[in-house]
């Protein structure tokens, strides 16, 4: 027995995204945003999607590609903060945005990626983010059902990976991959270092290659991958 | 191991397609292994917490942090995965496990699965049980076909508590390989010197046969 | 930063006892470690995935990978540790995070926090405020004592949307240091040169003295 | 700055768990079973003890020592498999079991880590595990409320930690382990290895310190860490 191969190129990979894909992306700011994977998308132009995301990126980055021409139906994020892009697109009806709080956003990705149904938290209760949502009451106490959530696809950001999907974050680029990397029916990893398999010591696996389907080799680090703040 | 039940486990192993992610129960089921090619493309899972199951080894080898589900010692390969329980189970309710192949004590024509107790005797508990057969794309039991005192496992309707609700796809036993279909049972293929006559009266239900001679293993 | 805001920073960061761990919000909280000795036992957490924060780094000394929530370029320290962000929230809403220091636009008198949305204005998104206002063991706020246009923060109800109902504990403003008690908003300690007549009216809510001389910082 | 030491010695740490505890216990098969701590709970013979783990250990061994010496009231466990004695204790109604399925319980655990109420599950829903457990619609689909699970006290086995309680596991040994590490007030690791801070790299933190609130270095890995099947 051998694990199986699944380095794939970028441009057949994405173009296996369909218009009104789910889409799970990584990131939180620039670490771990698959900038050359969101740029593929954009350049080949689905349209009608879903984004799951921490961030809006910045304006002219990552996503706000996506945003900027059209392709994003809506967004499920939990800030803006940093891209007037993406609140002007909100505040004039371009694009539908939910917002959620950052670790329900993560444990709703986490719930979908262990198969779960949704999780009950009292976050938010007292806020206008319960609005709307269903209530159980758990020992007296009212709780939220925050439903799981799954993507289409996933795209993530790896240090490191093996052909067969052993993926390795670096220092804070980790933040949300590992979650979404678990959380879509096709989890597509691009890579700065693709190794051969034993390339990622078994303990250092932090998503195994079992959760992903795609590994992309990046063939450069592009200048975005290394701007914090322009 | 007798020769029916050498047949029944080469059998099984062709259960296994190129790319899948499997989980093989404790006994017959992780002797398929043995009938793959050496480079056959396949991810093992153990649910304590690894994918890429290598060999396994004997004691004097062993790396006492290093079993799989059943208590084995056994290794890694190229490109093995340690993870944590919760990550595990995550792999195997998300449908990323392709195939799951499961011991029984009974299997109902609807495909109700029960393995994990029988009431006053063995209630041990369901492990992971549970979980492999609710959640796995495909469910297959491996089994004799008949227990100890020669009842059949196959059956109406289950007696003992279930396991998991019609999500057994088929069966392979010493006798036969049995699909469990919208209409019930419906043999596939018969072992090599078994009757039509037999496998009826071994079967606890109706089973449909194929049309036109049977295909033998 | 004005002497003002200088003393409050120094004064806030006694809220820091050996070996807490804390989250410090953007802007002004984070100021508080330039008030702690060297080897101070404490255990800093970034929201994105980080404990044990080190010094910012200018951008040509920086890892492009590492980063706190405030999209710093940060570093680490021996002991510090990365984690995915549920892990991250995990450690926030499980009781690990003894304090959290935020900013604020508006706290009332029942320890009510709005500091995320001007309807209007200015909807982001909350991020992880909602959860460190929430579940923090203790939530210290840090602001100015009123908005821009000479406008009381401390309110007796909150305006605006809320972060978290009745979580705030004390705050840390550049007039004085108020806790909010279950009879409402108590002065703790006036800002040097803060008359009570100054501090009453640029208070929106009920005031309560301490006995005898009122403490100076 | 400076992380705050945590290591301390294993008599004066194991005094601190009261009668009544709750009290997770890492560990699959002999793997990552903190197997010095137990036998110290043993020797101090704290009663009415409420234990969660996944199995009841071999006879002789482990949780064995403490079901045997009556200090067990109630386990929670996926299976009892391998140990008669816990089996007859259940039987006999000397220690009371509640059955939960394996990964199941790992959600419960990591839920109560996490901060989370509860989960919804549909595992276990044709099964008479679902028997008495609170029942949620979600999009017209019956859902098992699975409650969160937190222990007052939780004793996980690490293969190496710095004294800060930044934890590593190694291979199998992981398990359950950094998940009960973060469900409880207090968690207690033992340590083969016990390095100074830095001895541990960041990204390699299984379990991150803030977690954890005491580290014993481990004098000797007895014969127990060894055995496998006997």
């Amino acid at each position: 027995m051998k694990l199986p191969d699944k380095s794939i190129a970028m441009e057949e990979v994405v173009a296996q995204i369909p218009d009104g894909a789910t889409v799970l992306v990584g990131g939180f700011g620039v670490p771990g945003t698959p900038f050359a994977l969101l740029r593929e998308l954009a350049r080949q132009g689905q349209r009608d999607l879903v984004l799951v995301k921490n961030d809006a990126n910045e304006a002219g980055m990552g996503i706000d590609h996506l945003i900027a021409g059209g392709q994003v139906r809506k967004l499920i994020v939990t800030h803006l903060g940093l891209n007037a892009n993406a609140i002007a697109a909100m505040n004039e009806g371009r694009m539908e945005v939910e917002f959620c709080a950052q670790g329900i956003l993560a444990e709703r990705i986490r719930a979908g990626g262990a198969g779960l149904g949704a999780i009950l938290t009292d976050i938010g209760i007292d806020t206008e983010l319960a609005q709307g949502k269903q209530v159980v009451e758990m020992n007296g106490r009212p709780m939220l059902v925050e439903p799981a959530l799954r993507g289409d696809v996933a795209l993530v950001h790896a240090a490191r990976a093996d052909c067969f999907g052993n993926l390795a974050y670096a220092a804070t680029a980790r933040n949300f991959n590992p979650l979404m990397a678990m959380a879509a029916t096709r989890v597509i990893a691009e890579t700065e270092e693709l190794l051969p398999l034993g390339g990622i010591d078994p303990d250092a696996a932090e998503s195994p290659g079992a959760f992903i389907d795609h590994v992309v080799k990046l063939d450069e680090i592009s200048e975005e991958y290394g701007i914090v703040r322009r | 191991m007798s020769d029916a039940r050498s047949r029944m486990v080469a059998r099984a192993a062709r259960e296994i397609a190129p790319g899948m992610v499997v989980n093989l129960g404790i006994g017959l089921p992780t002797k398929v292994v043995n009938h793959l090619p050496a480079d056959f493309p396949v991810c093992l899972h153990s649910e304590n917490g690894l994918t890429g199951i290598g060999p396994t080894l004997p004691p004097e080898r062993a790396d006492r942090n290093l079993i799989d589900a059943g208590g084995a010692y056994v290794s890694t390969i190229p490109g093995s995965a340690f993870f944590d329980s919760a990550v595990s189970f995550a792999l195997v309710r998300s449908g990323r496990l392709d195939l799951t192949l499961l011991g029984a004590f009974e299997v109902a024509q609807n495909g109700d699965l029960a393995n994990w107790k029988i009431p006053g005797k063995f209630s041990p508990g369901a492990g992971g049980a549970i979980e492999l057969a609710q959640k796995a794309r495909r469910v297959v039991v491996m089994t004799t076909h008949c227990d100890r005192k020669g009842n059949p496992k196959l059956l109406e309707t289950c007696s003992l508590p279930l396991t998991a609700k019609a999500r057994v796809a088929r069966i392979y036993t010493d006798m036969a390989v049995v699909d469990v279909t919208a209409q019930g049972f419906a043999l596939v293929e018969l072992a090599e010197g078994i009757s039509e006559t037999e496998i009826r009266e071994a079967t606890g239900a109706p089973l449909a046969l194929p049309q036109g001679d049977i295909p033998r293993f």
